[in-house]
């Protein structure tokens, strides 16, 4: 399909453009991504990438800082298992924790993604783009000065 | 119980009432229920599809619907059916210019058709659904020592390798070996048998069915198996013919069915066996059961 | 312990104690002061404590800006009422003390959080098996009868901790605190120099410093599942998280003295989190599962539903001070 | 944030990288609006950021605006980061008060829509900017390297890199699997497009391993463990046993002829089957080292007990065979490695069309290097399974290369030795050769000419892809043939070619257990699975790990001359490491606040690199800053907050996420 439509055609009709925090590992998915670059693969322009050594660096409290600043959704990218330390304990509880609060699973995703495996990279942010893009908006952010406001009911 | 719906297409009710027959029975066996898909039309074979391509999905596409009605997949056991409903499930799904165009029509029928309901090849069911142990358990008669060319003819897993490999299938040699059959090597088991061209180049349609047959002898085989009614046909009833043309060869034909129904303890007349135009008698004879 | 005599006599300063949402169990560590109690009211002038004095709210409201030394507030904040109060002490306060883990997180009050005001009432009115109310009469704020009208505090969607609502100055830690702990703060606040701003007035290392288990913990300790309390013999020695009991322990603010493991239950957390930690769940569940023992993701997911209730248990003290604070409310119960 | 920024002086700088970035970023906006953010005293776009006067730029403004901290948005810090911390040094700046963003790799090249790019890019740069007002200075660490070199592969790859390294005095280890050294090309006949024999080049060169006394070289070896980091790696590696004491055998191999075994009965290895060996043998006249092997599978005493062991009686009072040898563990400290192990040859039996396996006359390519190698189990005469001369020949170009069944990729070599085995097949036989090519690829230095050289020769070339390989005829004369049937795509005619013999010109294909030698040395593969070098240009040898590097068809398909180039640069570069004397690590090891530590020990089990301890004494835990990868995943899990980690700290992170969410 012409690359134009990977950058989410649907932006125009309902205006919201998911944002997703990405923490990509150096050796693996932040590699990837560098890849993706030097052979112009196109995908959606939705993530920010934080780059950490490793993907077992991501403590669930920087997941939780994203979605409660504004994030729609979280995207964590690390090398296979057995190259990489990430405690998919972490994830598989944090994304329990995250459901109890009202967060669908599609809003945070871990991904396998090797330095080589650039049109993975791709294919894994748009179609995390698309899902949450149809979730629509997390809206979280609750401002202390709405709380008074609360009780009128 | 498996439950399946069966699309005879017109061959399995006319030259290859065998098949059907064998097919039925070893499916009967087996456990597994065929229902006969109620109110299908022609596939339109390969003939239609060359002169009207959406006129041809449509047609196929019709029986498809018909399934996903029924929430079953569809069993087509003749080649052609097999290739032609093939073909209209991909475009559909592949093509949104089909799907749209298709969709109207279906919608005229108060039909739908989203991809659901597959067609699946009996070899596919037997293999993946049924599997061969289960095959092997219901043995009641191996068929040791009976040397077997395994014959798929060239529709079945080209352009389309759905179940076995597209250059070399061996499905069937799994399943004849599992009821004790021996199977030779057979290379030519995807080439052309002469079939269309019969029709209209009747010499090289001779050609064809001549070596397929020779080579079948020389390596060693006392019968050829196929899946195909339009194979089974063109094999069977040109051998006289192409004998004299290009060198004697005797040579019989029969469906794997057949083959695995004997297995199964089946009579030849269950099976049709005797519907064969090159007799079949003096190699399988021995393991029909006895007369009662 | 430096006795009276440290303390500054004529003008006593003045102490107020007030209780929000909460179970009152940290006015019993007041209580629980026992003799020492009497100290504390030699020293101090205590010019409002509504369990245990009758002073009325006018009485405060009358007090000049300021002019209260210091104000424990206990409890987390759910209504209007609590709200009103707490701003009413932070002006007439000089320092205030958020007293126990509802007041300095939200508390068990604060799980209240998972659901939202209309759930809550549509329980606790309706649904709950005790409660017949078949005219589905509500709490309302304003009710009026031939004339007289009656009104009631209004409640909060959201529950919340006492410095999401005032500046709050020190945070005494636990549910409750122990006695010891509010001895000592009450000598901090008497005292000369008075700590930053905002400190917890507790020890800043997490709890296995002091729990008397701390060495049987193995170095290298994985679990293939976790337990409940209540499904296993506990061990009176050794390390809870060894015996496979969800311990939050590793992630709790010590000062209690291991107050639970020395009574054989494990830590669920009440003194909330480190100075270094900003979401106590988030610290705590990183704590748990990386003890998990698999590489194999389907086996960790089974291992992960050994742990019931998750955010009951990481959040259990704390949700409202946590980085969500709140499940995430239906658009329809739009803030 | 302001408060925190009170005392910062940012300078943010924003490169074009040509058209790269600024094609599709307004970098023009992105430096307007950074201008805007607290802390920021200066923000500048230019052309090229990495450019001498792009940096003198940085360093300037360092001296002249008093910066204490830098933003460079530009490409991927993997290729730039260093530069830009080299920049900030020479103003004066500790180089890690510096933060680099991505907005080439990342954004522009990624991206169409200018508007969101730039949103983007401008998300990336407000996060900088943030985390580096956190930003501590730092100082590289320095560890020392340990001067000695593994190689791993006794091909030519790995013997050209051990000779230029022992050569230039360091001390090398040589590890290889098999029981001597000299890998493939030791299996070839004669090398394209110069016909010289691969045995008269190759041989010399393996004795002087033997002989170098700057080379410990272990066959029958294998590394089993690798621990450590660039300088400093302790590797194990597992000696198998030959059952004959490599130090007391002198060669004299009387004890293979004194075997039990009156006639070699077993198929042989390095003949790939073609021929038979005694269990005891060695793999070819040449092999080095020149010391029989005894093969446990095959050998009566390994297997009955009851042998008349002729072979130790042979061998007489020099003792050499063991029987009772055992694996040996070596643990060896090194400061870089070299993989070079190599390629295997893609398996013909996935191509049924092309009947490998099921008629004997079909031969893969390395198959007829033995047949017409003057050693190997013909005595170089060219005899097929059936025992008869070849009249005609087939050879099929690309089996296994450039299918989309098999695989994608050009084998590279194919072409040039199916013209040679032409050649040489012709000229032993005299056989009617033809070549079914797809493409005929001749690049390289006298290769074209070898090309025409063979087309003069009369090889017959048949530009096609063949359909099938079979046994049935369909006339008279194609009657016992092997029937190649094929599309002569110049005159659009479908052929069939009796042939007796055919030659399959198989592919190149990573080892199967390449992904576990790639963990095992902890470095990437491409998704086809070959070894992946850092930059396919600019760094072909070097690795994403650090001292280790690549050479030979382990990173690619390669020709011996390839081979043997990168085979140098590899160790060349192996050499400034080791000639330099030490690294500098980048200074983002974790560290355990002592104070906060409470003893929970969560950390410890965590650690991939072992690098955490439980002190007894204190009972708190500590980190070994030299064994910390800085991975961070104790880090993450402390559950007090009680671990930090230089350049990752969770205030800078948690500033970064703040910065990409932060609306503008």
């Amino acid at each position: 399909m012409p690359e134009k439509e990977l950058e989410s055609p649907r932006a125009v009709q309902n205006g919201f453009e998911p944002k997703i925090v990405a923490f990509f590992c150096n050796w693996c998915t932040y590699l990837a991504a560098d890849l993706a670059g030097t052979s112009r693969i196109k995908y959606a322009p939705n993530i920010r990438v934080i780059r950490t050594m490793c993907s077992g660096r991501v403590d669930p409290q920087f997941v939780l800082e994203a979605f409660a600043r504004g994030a729609d959704g979280v995207l964590i990218g690390g090398c296979h298992p057995g190259d990489c330390h990430y405690q998919e304990g972490n994830y598989k509880t944090l994304r329990r924790v995250l459901g109890e609060m009202g967060i669908e699973d599609e809003r945070f995703r871990l991904e396998w993604i090797s330095a080589s495996e650039a049109e993975r990279l791709k294919v894994a942010v748009n179609d995390m783009v698309e899902k949450v893009r149809a979730l629509g908006p997390l809206r979280l952010e609750i401002k202390a000065e709405h709380f008074p406001e609360e009780v009128a009911a | 119980m498996k439950r399946y719906l069966y699309y005879p297409g017109c061959s399995l009710r006319g030259t290859g009432k065998a098949y059907e027959e064998s097919l039925l029975a070893v499916f009967k066996a087996l456990d597994v229920e065929l229902e006969e898909l109620e109110d299908w039309n022609c596939c339109g074979a390969t003939a239609y599809m060359a002169i009207d391509e959406m006129n041809a999905f449509a047609l196929a596409g019709r029986n498809l619907a018909l399934a996903e009605k029924k929430k079953l997949d569809l069993v087509a056991p003749c080649s052609a059916c097999y290739l032609v409903l093939n073909k209209a499930q991909r475009y559909i799904k592949e093509y949104p210019k089909v799907a749209r165009l298709l969709e109207h029509g279906f919608k005229a029928a108060g039909l739908t058709y989203t991809g659901t309901a597959k067609v699946r090849h009996p070899l596919d069911i037997l293999i993946h659904d049924i599997g061969v142990d289960q095959i092997k358990a219901r043995v009641k008669r191996p068929l040791a020592g009976l040397k077997v060319a395994p014959y798929y003819g060239c529709q079945i897993v080209r352009p389309y390798a759905t179940f076995d490999l597209m250059y070399y299938p061996v499905s069937m040699d799994k399943l004849l070996r599992a009821v004790g059959a021996e199977i030779v090597d057979y290379p030519l088991k995807t080439r052309c048998c002469g079939g269309s061209q019969k029709g209209t180049l009747p010499e090289v349609g001779l050609s064809l069915i001549h070596i397929l047959l020779k080579e079948a002898g020389r390596r060693g085989a006392q019968v050829v198996s196929t899946i195909c009614p339009l194979c089974q046909f063109n094999l069977d009833a040109f051998q006289d013919e192409a004998g004299k043309k290009y060198g004697e060869v005797s040579m019989p034909v029969v469906y794997f069915t057949q083959l695995l129904g004997l297995a199964f303890g089946f009579s030849a007349k269950e099976l049709g066996l005797e519907r064969n135009i090159v007799p079949a008698k003096r190699v399988l004879a021995k393991f029909e059961p006895a007369a009662a | 312990m430096t006795e009276p005599a440290a303390v500054p006599k004529n003008p006593k300063p003045k102490v107020a104690f007030y209780w929000c949402a909460s179970c009152g169990g940290c006015e019993e560590t007041v209580l629980d002061l026992d003799e020492r109690v009497l100290d504390v009211v030699v020293a101090v002038n205590i010019v409002f404590w509504p369990v245990a004095l009758d002073f009325k709210r006018h009485h405060v409201e009358a007090l000049p800006d300021g002019s209260v030394l210091a104000a424990f507030v206990n409890g987390a904040v759910r209504t209007t009422e609590q709200q009103e109060m707490a701003h009413l002490l932070r002006k007439k306060a000089k320092v205030l003390v958020a007293l126990g883990s509802c007041a300095q997180l939200g508390g068990i009050p604060g799980l209240a959080n998972l659901s939202s005001r209309e759930g809550i009432l549509q329980s606790s009115y309706c649904e709950s098996p005790s409660t017949v109310n078949p005219e589905k009469v509500f709490p309302q704020t304003l009710y009026k009868e031939n004339g007289q009208s009656v009104s009631l505090p209004g409640l909060f969607e959201t529950v919340r901790s006492l410095d999401q609502v005032v500046d709050v100055d020190y945070y005494l830690p636990g549910c409750p605190p122990t006695p010891k702990l509010l001895w000592d703060a009450v000598h901090v606040l008497l005292g000369s120099e008075l700590p930053p701003k905002g400190t917890v007035l507790a020890p800043d290392r997490a709890l296995c410093e002091e729990c008397p288990r701390k060495d049987t913990r193995p170095e290298k300790l994985t679990l293939k599942e976790f337990k409940r309390p209540q499904d296993v013999l506990i061990d009176e020695e050794t390390c809870m998280l060894a015996q496979g009991v969800v311990c939050l322990g590793p992630a709790t603010r010590s000062g209690c003295e291991a107050l639970c493991p020395q009574g054989n239950m494990p830590c669920t957390g009440c003194f909330g989190p480190t100075s270094r930690v900003r979401d106590y769940g988030a610290k705590a569940l990183s704590a748990i599962s990386s003890i998990i023992d698999s590489n194999d993701p389907e086996e960790i997911e089974k291992i992960v539903q050994t742990v019931p209730d998750p955010v009951g248990t990481f959040y259990r003290y704390s949700l409202p001070s946590s980085l969500l604070r709140r499940r995430k409310l239906a658009p329809a119960a739009k803030l | 944030m302001d408060a925190r920024n009170g005392d910062r002086r940012i300078g943010v700088y924003v490169c074009h990288c040509g058209t790269n970035i600024a094609a599709t970023v307004d970098v023009k906006a992105v430096a307007e609006y950074a201008a805007a953010l607290p802390g920021v005293v200066v923000s500048r776009e230019y052309k090229y950021m990495c450019s001498d006067p792009g940096q003198e730029l940085i360093r300037q403004d360092i001296v002249e605006q008093k910066l204490n901290r830098v933003v460079v948005a530009a490409c991927s810090p993997l290729l730039h980061e260093e530069t830009f911390r080299g920049a900030v040094a020479k103003g004066g700046l500790n180089p890690f008060c510096f933060q680099m963003v991505n907005i080439r790799e990342h954004d522009s090249w990624v991206h169409q829509d200018r508007q969101r790019a730039t949103e983007k890019a401008i998300a990336l740069v407000r996060a900088a900017i943030r985390r580096v007002a956190l930003h501590k200075p730092l100082e590289k660490k320095r560890v020392s390297i340990h001067p000695d070199v593994l190689i791993v592969g006794g091909g030519i790859a790995g013997i050209h890199a051990a000779l230029t390294l022992a050569n230039a005095g360091k001390h090398v280890y040589l590890v290889e699997r098999e029981p001597t050294i000299g890998g493939n090309m030791a299996k070839f006949d004669k090398t394209f497009p110069t016909l010289d024999c691969a045995a008269c080049i190759l041989t010399p060169k393996m004795t002087a391993v033997k002989k170098h006394p700057n080379i410990t070289l272990w066959t029958l070896s294998e590394v089993t463990h690798v621990e450590g980091y660039v300088g400093n790696f302790e590797v194990a590696v597992t000696r198998k046993p030959r059952y004959i004491n490599e130090e007391l055998c002198v060669g004299c191999l009387e004890c293979i002829e004194a075997c039990v075994y009156k006639q070699a009965k077993v198929p042989d290895e390095f003949n790939l089957g073609l021929g038979k060996r005694r269990p005891i043998y060695i793999s070819f006249p040449q092999a080095v080292p020149q010391i029989p092997v005894i093969d446990p599978e095959t050998c009566i005493d390994f297997k009955s007990g009851r042998c008349k062991k002729t072979c130790i009686e042979a061998c007489g009072d020099r003792h050499a065979v063991d029987l009772k040898q055992q694996p040996k563990q070596e643990t060896i400290k090194v400061g870089a490695i070299i993989l070079a192990t190599g390629y295997q040859t893609f398996d013909a039996r996935k191509v049924p069309d092309y009947g490998y396996g099921v008629y004997p006359n079909v031969y893969t390519a390395p198959e007829v290097e033995r047949l017409i190698n003057a050693s190997g189990p013909t005595g170089g005469e060219v005899i097929m399974r059936d025992g008869r001369k070849p009249q005609s020949i087939g050879i099929i170009h690309c089996v296994g290369s450039r299918d989309e069944n098999t695989n994608r990729w050009c084998s590279r070599v194919c072409c040039m030795y199916s013209l040679k085995l032409a050649h040489l097949l012709k000229e032993r036989t005299g056989a009617e050769v033809y070549n079914f090519y797809i493409d005929m690829r001749a690049a390289g230095k006298a290769y074209e000419e070898f090309y025409h050289k063979l087309l003069e020769e009369g090889v017959h070339m048949i530009r096609s892809r063949v359909a099938e390989v079979t046994d049935w005829a369909m006339t008279p004369e194609e009657e016992g043939k092997l029937v190649m049937r094929a599309e002569d795509t110049l005159i659009s005619f479908v052929r069939r070619v009796p042939v007796d013999m055919v030659v399959l010109s198989v592919g190149l294909v990573p080892h199967e257990d390449a992904q576990d030698v790639r963990r095992l040395f902890n470095i990437s593969c491409s998704s086809e699975g070959w070894f992946l070098e850092r930059h396919p240009k600019l760094a072909p040898v070097n690795t994403f790990t650090d001292g280790i590097f690549i050479a030979g068809a382990c990173q690619a398909p390669k020709d011996i001359p390839d081979a043997v180039g990168q085979a140098g640069s590899a160790a060349a570069e192996a050499m400034v490491l080791i000639d330099t004397g030490y690294v500098e690590m980048e200074p983002n090891t974790a560290y355990i606040l002592e104070e906060e530590c409470s003893g929970c020990k969560t950390c410890i089990p965590l650690c991939p690199y072992s690098a955490i301890t439980f002190l007894s004494d204190k009972k708190v835990a500590q980190i070994n800053e030299v064994l910390c990868k800085g991975c961070g995943t104790c880090v993450a899990a402390c559950p007090s907050g009680s671990i930090k980690q230089n350049l990752f700290e969770d205030e800078e992170i948690l500033e970064e996420i703040q910065g990409v969410l932060a609306n503008a």
